[in-house]
């Protein structure tokens, strides 16, 4: 099976960043993401009210240019002050041209 | 005072405050109960469109003639509270700008659970009450938070992470607890008594109920913020008690003069002392992301909250009743 | 005609489509209001058990001779009308195979929610009805998705993707609605209204108020739809408002001649006009895949439903008035 | 006996049971009705708490006199019946010392569902029963548990795996069955007959039909057990039918002596008779995680909980007719 | 501490696609897999209706042949016409010999 | 963007089994985790009890250290009786330093 090597962005964030989120990932040129409900602890434990969710889990599957491009964005903008963990991995995708 | 006594139990006594307490005695003795979030977010939607259901029935059978006086009594309050909270923790308490603006945002605005409990503890007495008063719930929750937000800005002018204010205010006005509690008033305006006759199966009678589950689980999460009562410090757990006294205090004199009756005037004293953990807590945490939430949440929500719960109704209760003669 | 407008002023306001129109607002303004898919999956369970639950009870009073006739009409209405949906779209819509049978069989089939209201539209008016519709609802889902999918079989025999047809039936009617409803019947039948008097407090008074959440929630998830109304295009658009229009029409006969009353007649004219968007989606998902569910979904949930909600109601009713005199 | 046809008809077709069987067949049928877990665990939470509370206010109008003597034959019950079950299990059933103690562990202790649906069939055929039952159950919950692991440890000295008392102790006592069903007791009887007025259209008109819903959603679990009858074997099926009917007698038996009426006898019976799942699962998986789950999960599920529902709730209450002549 | 190098196979697709998927998952070769709820967006935004779920992300560990097979399959029978994303990473998976 | 390499240690466990490994997931060096809800199948199908709750998945990102550590801890006290599945993989983490 043929397929393309990609990246694949993983943020876990406070809830209520989800909307900010969502809209910078699609600018900074990921062509879709997957959402999914997470709890955690961290060193700080800051949540903004239960009301507001807990966690969220976004994942993106990337070119290494769009990849490079968030997470410098996260550091920028994020990890200051929110809860905000980002990491990357190497992942083979099917159909991988659709994500680039 | 033997009034005062039967009023002490009554309250404390309720289903609510108990189901509070078992919430906290539940985080405390770590027990395995959880609430999935999902049924926290339930209960909120539903806790939040029933009031504002039935307030928008009431509301169709008030004459603007009472309303207004009270309705402006509580926009004064939105505004200045906040600012007199902001300067307080600047000076008094030795606060940084956004720890400061965060706190009064969240004691400017209002607590819905509490203004329900505050409902069900006058009809347990068998004290009337305005039909208008959740309105006044709608009313205050916004404004104090924009003005505490506005007085970060002007403050922080360069800090960076907050949304802009056009985005802000949208994010406020479009938020769910205003929408929810906005939009059952207007269906309730709307569809009038005969409307809520149909639903009040759903909307009014189980909502004691609802409120009751609803507050166990409070009770946990307030307990979860008692270990932050040592990083928040003397001065704030002092402000979370006197500043509701205060502001109560106010609140049930403004809606005496206002012409509330008794009960109303307790209530809007109870809106008044009371300390938003829906909207600010939100509105903040994106605004000023640089304040600390141990702050505010432990504040609100595990010193505000249980002395409102516990202390706080039936002392505004006595201090309308003695300003009534 | 003074009856037409307190008609169309009763169904306008009623909490329902007041719940509907705040989704479609709360959408639209985009608001961060969102309902966890547990809780819209906990209300479907709900509102489908307690409609079987009721109807069964009911059905235990009805006979034989009082039923076949309506039962008959219904069938024939589950067969026919997706044959000339499928024709129409085909020649006059232009579109495809697939999409013309995926939309037959949503517009053949029922909406549970549209029924509900309209019973609970009569009930306002006071308008008496028979107690075994809810049967119909069962004995309509089915019939029109299985007889769509026949015919786009017939045309796409080389198609992939699509389950063999003892999967699909099995699928379609172990389907989590069809088998709530029917399970609902068969035990409000068995029970009896002493059965459903047990559990009237939860299944029966609330369902009102549970189905006007529900409906807060659907007009979220059909205002998501208003930005598919350019893909649809005009003929989808015309197709949405006149084919209710149609089917209505001749529900309502069927049911006057079948012997139902007038507000019978009418429910039998909804159940006809209203198109499916629990059963029938997740159906023609799986065995149609080819179809676009751009057009499907955004036809049924974002104009029929609304559609039938505000405008239909009334007129099928002012139909069966009409018809019988 | 024309009584007994009756009673096994009413208990046969209530709605509790006969959802229990639809969710059986949902399973059986391979249908894609699914509860999702939130609402599974928030029914839960409902049922638990809902029972404490109306137990507590029952329990506030008891005298001392009255409750003694059926306390201590509970907690006799507790302590004796896994003694018992255990040696049974051992020397009959030639199971190893961790599935012997586990399955005395959930012999012993008592599932809530069971207990109201069997003060439901009392309802239904109008015999009173004492107030102060639910107390009962929260005294037989955790005391077979305890007794249980105590027996494994002392045979396992060496195993791994499983926590300290200490910590076992301390997850049994603050395991959210416990904590719910306590917790409700405690506000129920404070609170008295007022405050669970306060909440009772929430907590007491719709238990039935919440119950209803979770004993849908049961069937299904139980139904996904079935598969596991081969690997469970014809003993345990023979000890989870057999089983039940010796406690229930032993149960109406202490229960005549201590003084309880004939509802009341009848449900210290179905105490006895009934097999939990829930606090009973959660203790031994973590303590005892040698022990196989297939076992004691079917056979208290699969088995043992169709049974009393459908056969020895009816049989019970005979026993207790007849002891009480 | 010992391990297997493994493949993890991960497929996002609509929900309605959950029994079908689990089914031929397993057949394919697979031991085990395990679900998670999501949501998401790509190209289409198709969804079956809210009442049929959202999306759904299926985990599984399976050996490279098995990850071959699978992802052929996926790409035969679902990308055509369903919203379904696949790729595979690389894991060190203790007591990996139990996934093949 | 400068990131650190890590690694990603994945749990897969029942639910009774959260608070537990939780605990010795911190006690044993890592400085967070992120649980999420799962359901799943594997060579056994053993759960204890619906009410219990399903499956969690907990991730946390650690040093190759801790990760062998972790490995070796789950492998000891609970893979003969408890149904666990654990599994490792690299990640460039930002802020990376945060987590070792
Ligand atoms: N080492 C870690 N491994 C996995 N997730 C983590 C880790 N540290 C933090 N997180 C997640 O990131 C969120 C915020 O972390 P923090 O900013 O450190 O409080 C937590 O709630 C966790 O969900
Ligand atoms: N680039 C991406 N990264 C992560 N998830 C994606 C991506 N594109 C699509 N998805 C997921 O796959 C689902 C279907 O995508 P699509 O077929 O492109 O509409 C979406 O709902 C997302 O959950
Ligand atoms: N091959 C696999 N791939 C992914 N997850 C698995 C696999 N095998 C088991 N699991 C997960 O681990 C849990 C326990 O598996 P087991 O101990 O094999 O019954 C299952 O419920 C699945 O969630
Ligand atoms: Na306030
Ligand atoms: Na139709
Ligand atoms: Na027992």
């Amino acid at each position: 099976m043929q397929t393309v090597a990609l990246k694949r962005v993983t943020i876990i964030a406070e809830a209520v960043l989800e909307e900010r989120l969502v809209r910078e990932v699609r600018t900074l040129g990921a062509k879709g993401y997957t959402l999914t409900a997470a709890r955690g602890e961290g060193s700080r434990g800051v949540r903004a009210s239960e009301w507001a969710g807990q966690n969220i889990k976004l994942e993106t599957l990337v070119s290494a240019a769009v990849a490079d491009r968030l997470l410098t964005h996260l550091a920028q903008h994020y990890f200051e002050h929110y809860a905000v963990v980002a990491y990357v991995e190497n992942v083979e995708v099917v159909r991988g041209d659709k994500y680039v | 005072m033997a009034d005062l006594g039967e009023t002490l139990r009554l309250g404390l006594l309720s289903p609510m405050v108990l189901a509070f307490a078992l919430g906290v005695a539940a985080t405390l003795l770590r027990s395995d109960l959880k609430f999935p979030g999902e049924v926290y977010t339930a209960l909120s939607i539903y806790l939040l469109f029933a009031i504002g259901l039935k307030g928008g029935a009431e509301l169709a059978q008030t004459t603007l003639a009472q309303f207004w006086a009270p309705a402006l009594a509580t926009l004064a309050l939105g505004v200045a509270t906040p600012l007199w909270c902001y300067a307080l923790l600047r000076r008094l308490g030795r606060l940084d700008v956004a720890d400061a603006a965060a706190l009064a945002a969240h004691y400017g605005s209002v607590s819905a659970v509490t203004f329900s409990t505050s409902l069900i503890f006058l009809e347990g007495l068998g004290l009337p009450y305005e039909g208008f008063l959740p309105t006044l719930v709608a009313l205050l929750e916004v404004p104090a938070i924009v003005v505490a937000l506005a007085l970060a800005r002007r403050q922080l002018p360069g800090a960076a992470g907050g949304a802009d204010w056009g985005g802000l205010l949208h994010e406020l006005l479009t938020g769910k607890s205003i929408l929810l509690l906005l939009g059952g008033l207007v269906i309730g305006f709307l569809g009038g008594p005969q409307g809520l006759d149909q639903v009040a199966p759903f909307f009014v009678d189980p909502f004691r109920g609802a409120l009751t589950l609803f507050l166990l689980e409070m009770g946990m999460v307030a307990a979860q913020r008692f270990r932050d009562f040592g990083k928040v410090g003397g001065f704030l757990i002092g402000f979370g008690i006197a500043m509701p006294v205060v502001h109560g205090a106010l609140g049930v004199g403004l809606g005496t003069l206002a012409g509330l009756s008794v009960g109303g005037s307790m209530v809007l004293g109870v809106l008044a002392a009371s300390a938003s953990y829906i909207a600010a807590p939100a509105a903040v945490r994106l605004a000023l992301p640089q304040a600390n939430p141990s702050y505010y949440l432990t504040a609100a929500l595990a010193i505000t909250f249980p002395f409102n719960l516990v202390i706080g109704l039936p002392l505004y209760l006595e201090m309308a009743r003695w300003l009534h003669g």
